[in-house]
């Protein structure tokens, strides 16, 4: 069911009482991002408040989790409660891991539409934060229940009717889509205390129009044949009806399918991130601290580096916490006057260098080595969109931040002489940019505060700066919310077996300062290798178009790639290429992108990605599910119905069934 | 000194002060390498309450609001396990180190509890059995002996170095305390209640004995 | 030996481990009953009324922000640096009276309730400074142990101070002793030599050698 | 010169700060050099008939006999503080590697030494040999380095699995983590 | 639970960290072999031997807990060497089996219990033992061709003479010396078979009565073939006389059980009672004057053989009540009796007692939980399978408990005499020329075939005890076999006792006044 936020607290305490009443722990499962990561900080602290003993597991698939719960039944290990961060709400939880009518299920997931099954059941909470009303009627009007495989899978109708059919379905889609859209600034006014409520997926009122049914009609054999054959739960009212067909149930039926095959092909992806959540809930329980604000943001931003949260959004999420930390740094803040400490300049939020430079120079390598405690402050400021700036050189910077790269091409002579020109504009020598940023002159500094943003512009760049926060560490040296997030993915990347320990590492970078400082590093190299890359696929024109879509295919995959894209750092890679592709605007139109990588021997790893949440995108999702569903045999489903690992060969197939439209 | 002066600003709290003369007597014999007469009264009436405690937090009926204070008592009992234990296992380390030289001494061997006289007696074989096998043995048989009494009369382990000095910490008024009763020159300080003063174990020790001071 | 000695001796942990009985105030924010410990009842909590607690107690109460600690009279900026001030004026003579525990309970509550401090990061600072001095004049004391002394007086230093100067100290304290000792000995052998009778040393000597026949 | 092997190996051991091997030959030359000495001092004895007055024979006696002593002297002190590092690598975490630098009378000992010190503490009704360090908090966070199945703990039964992270009491895993299956985070 | 606790805690205050299912095992270990011993003790045991098993800061795993329970249980064992061994013939009979050269056979270390047969592993069975009788036949042959001088026989000379069947169909007129098994159509009609085929015999007017002949049991056959049946003149079993040098006595089977016999040779007693029908009050009574004559005549028992019946054939209600009574009787009886707490008893089931009924070997009975008074007062009560070995000393007795006399008379091809004596002889006779205790084909005895060579008799062992319903105690001798039948203990009162430095058995009976 539900959980909304003026239920977060009441749930928490529930499972509180009862984990203290018989000794239970609590069973946490974690996927492996940052976001993931960071709740799953929070969420530990607030059981040790509680001193609840709990076991954390970190999750890398579907499978796995399935394993590593038949594992704990044998091992008749007792629990109650169990905590999903980042995974869970797009699958069938209950189907999925057999867990008998006992157990609780938590979930924290920003992925999108959730399983219906799931929204149904009285034993899984999905922690979310739309306010009641808005879920609520949607959450009543959707009686299809049933028709979706665990993974959310709906058989829809044969291919041929699916084209104008899904097509015109969008259609009514967008219309309603508008309104929506004004509903929702109406909506945003009602929403309680919080500004972080904007309804992203939202398709959802009943179709009444008769007319369409006609075209249903025909879909009515191969649903009722998907819900006979297909392998569903028996327990579910739906499939007897389906078999004995009266005609009143079979136009409802059809109605039904109709309605979840749109339902489910959404682009799987909503606002807020699951550490802000958490965050929310452990303020209402009054213990919120500084440090989970931290968390907070990093989960945030992580999820804005991917795009998975619209830009408002962001916005107004930033401005909450913004508020938040004003409630923990007041004591704090009221030394500023007097404090020596570079803190004081580090508050006039813009521009970021600025006090970075101030904070290096005076706290050159002094202070008491770092370790995240509560004498670092958190500071809100405007930063600019260039990654690991402050840990590496300016130019080497800019030449390889995802902005710049796309705009520029910097792997391109043409881009590299751009650059310097902006370099030249900004009057800074090339030895200076080159030079580490804690040693950068101050004066190149200062020139780069003032006139930096406006250079960018003469290059048609606009909205260079974007609203965040950075940690200054008792020893005065300071990371950006975006460093840090990059920093931790950097330990995400993993490298042959030792796929647990990537996780570990990430959760020590959180603790430790010195492994953060590391990750930093290893971020620098990434970045390198994302530009190599792009560049090639840029160069290469690899991307193929077709009616309906464009895709990329690695058919060999180098050592590195395949880390990457096993790795949870696939999507930003990818989103990398996709904004390349649209600056240097190859193939124009925002045809929806597919990827295929042979990852290895036997398997392809396919994914998708929607630069907007636009009709044809989303009719290309349906279809690609469609697809996969028909070849379901070959196809691994690991990450939710995001990922697809397809048996090498019928990569083939699928492309073929794709171009077919 | 502040320790008393605080316990007396909240005098309306009945604490439970033999926790703390547990502590000093701990801390006293970490602080020293002879062994103290062995707190009877004080171990076994800590074992029990311990114990007793330990029934009250198990037996009592969990409602969530309580669960803190059961951790907390749990916490404290651990607090004082952990006093208890520590106390004992230093009195076995220096049992061990002074095991050739208790035999001989009366005085300090009826100091050690029942438990820990077994313990030294038992030990004592052992370590003799291992001087056997894997030296003595080999050595002809007029040189078995494990200490030679007479040449230098040096037993393996012996507390030579047990006149060392000490912090000692007065906690009633000491009055004239003669320092060095071994040179000839007598020297003599007037200690006053809460001064900390560093001096040979052999002064201190019987100040220690009729706890007008403790160690630190 | 040296094992030895670190198994047996007084740990800074330990030390600190004992600052934790100290008694301290709080302020609760939860309602809670007369909790009865083996060192004594604490309680009943009553919100926003204050109450004695032993130090780890309110540490685990704030950690789990049931409560708010009233820091001691003497932990807040004022008046360390007060301190800080008499030290740096007296330098010569001893030192200034303190909590016996004043590191251990200052660095404690910063670290746990640096929002119930006022301007924690300055209190740091001046403790900080106080430290310096306070070590560098003890470290001086230990300077001026020059001939054999029975024994050195040491008031007003904290616990922890005495634990860290315990090892040099006694270092020092016994080397001067053992080299009287040496010549003390060296002294009486040589009397020895003066009144040798022979006699008495040959029966020793017998007695030692008898179990060779 | 007579006596330095000895004082090598207590020298050796006072240099090393763990258990380092046990010096088997070097104890055995010792040994060979006290029967070599007791020899000579037996023979001496005899020739003089025990008439100790002469103060060169008596002098020369006592010296031999010195020597012995000083020897065994070492030996003993040797082997002693040996035993006193086995019995404190008890109590830190243990790796198997001191288990090899033991002679086998020592592995014997230090059997016997841990059933010694198991009696004692059932006699007391204390478990000495838990919570060896001032306790900080009642529950622990822990990674599980190496897998070691389902344990018992206070609150039932707790399957420790590799690359895991738990929370449990102190008292339960303590002994674990001094074996190196657990490691605490932070 | 409460148990489980305290060992945790013992074992933590010793530093071992310990598995859960390893401490249950643990646990369970204790409770059921070690009640008499303290727990500190068991753990100081236990620790002792985690350093032995894997370091000292290994946590302890299962296995190391098997290991550890394995080494313990020896130790036990090694304590009770003096009393007799019981061996398992499920799991530690060796099987023979035959090598590739289909005439030579090798052991083979037994595969463990196995339950589920194919004809495959009767087919193997049976040809196993075809080549082992034929080389005893041959041998037989051999031998009395070389003490011809003297007597009579009458089979020619030539070694390859036994004439495989088939090649019998090329003929219709022939003198044939034949080696096979006895078979038996529908009716009255039997055959002969071979591995080469099979042919119908006709015994005429002639039966041959030395020994029991029934349909299964192999056979040397002298007769005249007439193209359709064979006319018998000659029928004999090949017999135990003077086999000694065959292909497997020579290497003798129970070789493989570890020799128990350490250096004491002081006197074992074994006493042997059959048919201890618990629900009479007179049997109770013999058991109690028994045990009192014994303890009179102060002998004291190492070993205490019971087999069954533990009731009467007469049909009675409610068994268990009697069995449990008796037992409790029993072992307050043994109890009071002998002193030795160290002596060992044995129980053999019987075919009327509970438990998985016809088919050979019988597994031990379900009489478990009536035995914990007797578990008790003893250290050692085994229940064991039937036919069961006891290696007392090093000397092998192979007990059975079953009524194959009356299987066998009634399946004898030829009408038998009914003089008691000579049927006992024949009986003892047939089974050890057959080297199985029940020849009989398996429609009529079944078996567990994977164990069936438990009731071989391959090479004859010292000693066979016998115990047959309303067979009088008796006691033959047959080459290096003495075979005794224990008689019924309920009834007359007989029971055996044998004494290992003697090596003698004797047939006692206790005097009822």
């Amino acid at each position: 069911m539900l959980v909304t936020r003026s239920k977060f607290a009441d749930v928490w305490n529930m499972m509180r009482k009862q984990c203290l009443r018989n000794n239970h722990p609590v069973l946490v499962f974690v996927t492996c991002t940052v976001d993931a990561v960071c709740s799953c900080k929070i969420l530990t602290e607030l059981l040790k408040r509680d001193f609840i003993s709990f076991q954390v597991y970190p999750v890398f698939s579907y499978a796995q989790l399935k394993q590593l719960f038949s594992q704990l039944d044998e091992k008749q290990s007792s629990w109650e409660f169990s905590l999903f961060i980042e995974l869970g709400a797009t699958v069938d939880l209950l189907q999925l891991l057999k867990a008998e009518m006992s157990k609780y299920l938590l979930v924290w997931d920003t992925q999108r539409p959730y399983h219906l099954r799931n929204l149904e059941s009285k034993n899984v909470f999905l922690f979310d934060r739309h306010s009641q009303e808005s879920w609520a009627k949607r959450v009543k009007t959707l009686p299809f229940v049933g028709l979706e495989n665990e993974f959310g899978f709906v058989r829809g109708p044969n291919n041929a009717f699916m084209m104008e059919d899904a097509a015109s379905l969008l259609d009514e889609e967008d219309e309603r889509e508008e309104e929506e859209d004004i509903s929702r600034e109406t909506d945003d006014e009602t929403v309680a205390s919080f500004h972080w409520d904007n309804e992203s997926c939202s398709l959802w009122d009943e179709l009444k129009d008769e007319e369409t049914n006609s075209r249903w009609e025909r879909w009515l054999p191969t649903i009722s044949r998907s819900n006979n054959t297909s392998n569903e739960d028996p327990n579910n009212p739906r499939q007897e009806h389906s078999i004995a067909m009266s005609p009143h149930e079979l136009e409802d039926t059809l109605k039904c399918s109709k309605e979840a095959l749109l339902y489910y092909a959404k682009l799987g992806w909503d606002a807020c991130s699951s550490s802000i959540l958490t965050y929310v809930l452990a303020r209402d329980i009054n213990q919120g601290t500084l440090s989970h604000v931290w968390l907070a943001i990093l989960g945030l931003t992580d999820h804005f580096l991917d795009n998975h949260i619209l830009k408002g959004d962001y916005e107004m999420q930033i401005s909450f916490l913004k508020t938040e930390l004003e409630r923990y740094q007041t004591t704090t803040t009221t030394e500023k006057e007097e404090d020596p400490s570079p803190l004081g300049m580090l508050s006039t939020s813009f521009p970021s260098c600025e006090n970075e430079m101030t904070s290096s120079d005076c706290f050159g390598g002094g202070g008491c080595g770092g370790g995240i405690d509560d004498k670092s402050r958190i500071v809100y400021s405007m930063e600019w969109k260039i990654e690991l700036m402050r840990h590496w050189t300016f130019y080497e910077s800019l030449m390889h931040s995802r902005l710049f790269v796309s705009h520029f091409a910097t792997w391109k002579q043409q881009g590299q002489r751009d650059v310097l020109e902006l370099l030249a504009i900004l009057g800074i020598p090339l030895k200076d940019a080159k030079q580490t940023w804690n040693h950068m002159n101050v004066r190149c500094k200062r020139l780069l505060q003032s006139k930096f943003p406006v250079a960018c512009r003469h290059f048609g760049l606009y909205d260079i700066c974007f609203p965040s926060f950075i940690r200054v560490f008792s020893d005065g040296s300071c990371f950006s919310a975006m460093d840090v997030v990059l920093a931790i993915r950097s330990s995400l990347l993993f490298s042959g077996e030792a796929y647990m320990d990537t996780f570990w590492k990430a959760y020590e970078s959180l603790i430790d300062a010195n492994v953060l400082v590391e990750g930093s590093h290893r971020a620098i190299n990434i970045q390198r290798y994302y530009m190599e890359e792009v560049a090639q696929v840029a160069n290469r024109q690899r991307i193929l178009s077709c009616k309906h879509f464009r895709y990329i295919m690695w058919k060999e995959c180098s050592q590195s790639l395949k880390a990457l894209l096993l790795s949870s750092l696939y999507r930003s890679f990818s989103l990398e290429i996709a904004e390349t592709l649209e600056q240097r605007n190859i193939f124009t139109g925002t045809k929806p992108l597919l990827f295929l990588a042979k990852i290895s021997e036997d398997e392809w790893q396919v994914w998708f990605l929607a630069s907007n949440d636009s009709r044809s995108c989303r009719y290309f999702l349906v279809h690609l599910q469609q697809s996969i569903l028909d070849m379901l045999a070959h196809v691994r489903v690991e990450q939710g119905r995001l990922v697809y690992y397809v048996e090498n060969g019928y990569e083939k197939i699928l492309l073929r069934k794709l171009q077919s439209l | 000194m502040q320790a008393t002066s605080t316990t007396d600003t909240f005098q309306e709290q009945d604490i439970n002060y033999d926790v703390e003369r547990l502590r000093k007597w701990l801390v006293n014999e970490k602080c020293c390498n002879d062994i103290l007469p062995y707190q009877e009264e004080l171990v076994s009436g800590f074992a029990d309450l311990c114990e007793f405690q330990q029934s009250l937090v198990e037996t009592r009926a969990e409602k969530d609001e309580l669960a803190i204070v059961r951790n907390l008592k749990e916490m404290e009992l651990e607090r004082i396990r952990y006093l208890l234990k520590e106390y004992l296992r230093t009195r076995l380390r220096k049992i061990e180190n002074a095991l050739f030289y208790l035999w001989r001494d009366k005085e300090r061997w009826s100091w050690l509890s029942a438990a820990e006289a077994e313990y030294a007696k038992q030990l004592y074989p052992l370590i003799t059995t291992h001087f056997e096998r894997s030296f003595l043995g080999k050595l002809p048989e007029k040189l078995r002996a494990l200490d030679e009494r007479d040449g230098d009369h040096h037993s393996p382990g012996n507390l030579d170095d047990l006149d060392e000095f000490v912090f000692l910490y007065a906690t009633k008024e000491m009055g004239n305390v003669t320092t060095d009763p071994s040179s000839p020159v007598t020297s003599t300080i007037f200690i006053q209640k809460g001064e900390v003063v560093c001096l040979r174990y052999s002064v201190a020790k019987h100040y220690l004995l009729d706890e007008s001071a403790c160690l630190l | 030996m040296k094992s030895l000695k670190d198994s047996q001796r007084l740990t800074c942990e330990e030390v600190e481990f004992f600052a934790e009985d100290e008694l301290i105030e709080i302020i609760p924010s939860v309602k809670l009953p007369v909790i009865n410990l083996i060192t004594g009842d604490f309680g009943p909590f009553e919100v926003g009324i204050p109450v004695t607690v032993p130090l780890w107690l309110a540490v685990s109460l704030k950690e789990t922000k049931r409560c708010r600690i009233l820091p001691p009279s003497w932990l807040t900026e004022e008046n360390i640096l007060a301190k800080v001030e008499e030290e740096r004026n007296n330098p010569n003579s001893g030192l200034v009276q303190l909590h016996r525990h004043y590191m251990e309970i200052a660095s404690k509550l910063l670290l746990v309730a640096s929002d119930d401090l006022q301007q924690p990061f300055r209190i740091r600072k001046a403790l900080e400074d106080l430290l310096d001095l306070r070590t560098s004049k003890l470290r001086k004391g230990l300077l001026n142990v020059r001939e054999r002394t029975p024994f050195v007086k040491i008031n007003r230093a904290s616990w922890m101070e005495l634990n860290s100067l315990r090892e040099p100290l006694f270092e020092v304290l016994c080397t001067f002793a053992s080299l009287d000792n040496s010549n003390e000995t060296e002294l009486t052998s040589s009397t020895q030599v003066q009144s040798q009778n022979v006699p008495s040393q040959e029966a020793q000597n017998r007695r030692t050698l008898r179990k060779y026949q | 010169m007579y006596g330095d092997q000895a004082t090598a190996l207590v020298h050796h051991l006072y240099k090393s700060s763990s258990l380092p091997p046990y010096k088997e030959d070097a104890v055995r030359q010792v040994v060979q050099e006290i029967d070599q000495l007791y020899a000579q001092l037996v023979q001496l004895l005899e020739k003089a008939n025990n008439d100790l007055s002469d103060p060169r024979i008596g002098g020369t006696a006592i010296f031999f006999h010195r020597v012995i002593l000083r020897n065994k002297r070492c030996v003993l002190a040797y082997l002693l503080h040996r035993f006193y590092r086995l019995r404190d690598s008890r109590y830190l975490v243990m790796d198997d590697r001191i288990e090899e630098n033991l002679s086998a009378s020592e592995q014997e000992l230090l059997t016997n030494y841990e059933q010694l010190v198991a009696t004692y503490s059932d006699k007391v009704q204390i478990d000495i040999s838990s919570s060896l360090y001032p306790p900080r908090a009642l529950y622990l966070e822990v990674k599980v380095l190496k897998d070691c199945g389902t344990i018992m703990t206070e609150n039932g039964p707790v399957h420790l699995r590799k690359d895991t992270l738990h929370y449990l009491k102190r008292t339960d895993i303590e002994l674990l983590i001094q074996q190196g299956y657990l490691l605490p985070t932070s | 639970m409460e148990l489980r606790q305290q060992l945790y805690q013992l074992l933590k205050s010793r530093r071992i960290s310990v598995q859960l299912d390893a401490l249950n095992r643990l646990a369970d270990f204790y409770t059921n072999n070690l009640e008499n011993e303290s727990l500190s003790a068991f753990v100081s045991k236990v620790s002792n031997l985690v350093s032995l098993y894997g370091s000292r800061n290994t946590i302890v795993s299962i296995d190391i807990a098997e290991k550890i329970i394995q080494h313990i249980s020896k130790d036990l064992n090694k304590q009770c060497l003096r009393s007799t061994r019981v061996v398992d013939i499920f799991h530690e009979v060796p099987t023979i089996s035959l090598a590739k050269d289909m005439t030579t056979v090798c052991l083979k270390e037994s595969t463990g219990l196995k339950i589920f047969d194919t004809p495959e592993n009767m087919l193997e069975m049976y040809r196993i033992r075809y080549k082992l009788l034929l080389s005893r036949a041959l041998e037989n042959v051999k031998a009395s061709s070389l003490e011809q001088r003297e007597s009579y026989s009458p089979f020619p000379k030539d070694l390859s003479y036994f004439t495989p069947i088939q090649n019998l169909n090329s003929t219709d007129q022939l003198h044939v010396n034949l080696f096979g098994i006895l078979g038996k159509f529908q009716g009255d009609k039997y055959f002969i078979e071979d591995e080469t085929g099979y042919i119908e015999l006709d015994f005429g007017e002639n039966s041959f009565l030395d020994r029991i002949y029934t349909q299964g049991c192999f056979v040397l056959l002298q007769g005249e073939w007439n193209g359709r049946v064979l006319l018998v003149t000659h029928m004999q079993m090949p017999s135990l006389k003077a086999s000694s040098n065959s292909m497997v006595e020579n290497k003798t089977l129970w070789q493989s059980y570890p020799a128990d016999s350490d250096g004491r040779e002081e006197n074992q007693v074994v006493i042997i009672l059959s048919d201890i029908w618990l629900d009479w009050e007179s049997t109770l009574h013999k058991l109690e004057r028994l045990f009192r004559t014994l303890r009179q005549d102060n002998i004291c028992p190492d070993t205490v053989v019971l087999m069954g019946n533990f009731l009467s054939p007469a049909p009675n209600l409610d068994q268990e009540y009697f069995l449990r009574n008796g037992f409790q009787y029993l072992a307050t009886l043994l109890h009071a009796h002998i002193s030795n707490e160290q002596c060992q008893v044995v129980i053999v089931p019987g075919p009327n007692d509970p438990g998985i009924g016809e088919i050979l070997p019988r597994p031990p009975p379900i009489l478990n939980s009536f035995l914990t008074p007797l578990r008790h007062s003893f250290k050692f009560v085994t229940l064991t399978s039937n036919p069961t070995r006891l290696v007392c000393q090093g000397t092998t007795i192979l007990l059975y408990r079953g009524n194959i006399q009356k299987k066998l008379v009634s399946h004898s091809v030829f009408h038998l005499s009914t003089d008691p004596n000579r049927l006992e002889v024949m009986l003892v006779e047939t089974m050890l020329d057959q080297g199985h205790l029940c020849p009989l084909p398996t429609e009529i005895q079944p078996v567990f075939w994977h164990h069936e060579q438990s009731l071989w008799l391959f090479p004859p062992p010292p000693l066979l005890v016998l115990g047959c319903d309303g067979l009088k105690p008796f006691q033959h001798v047959y080459e290096q076999t003495k075979c005794f039948g224990t008689g019924s203990f309920a009834l007359q009162g007989h029971y055996l006792m044998y004494e290992s430095t003697k090596h003698h058995m004797k047939v006692c009976k206790i005097e009822n006044k």
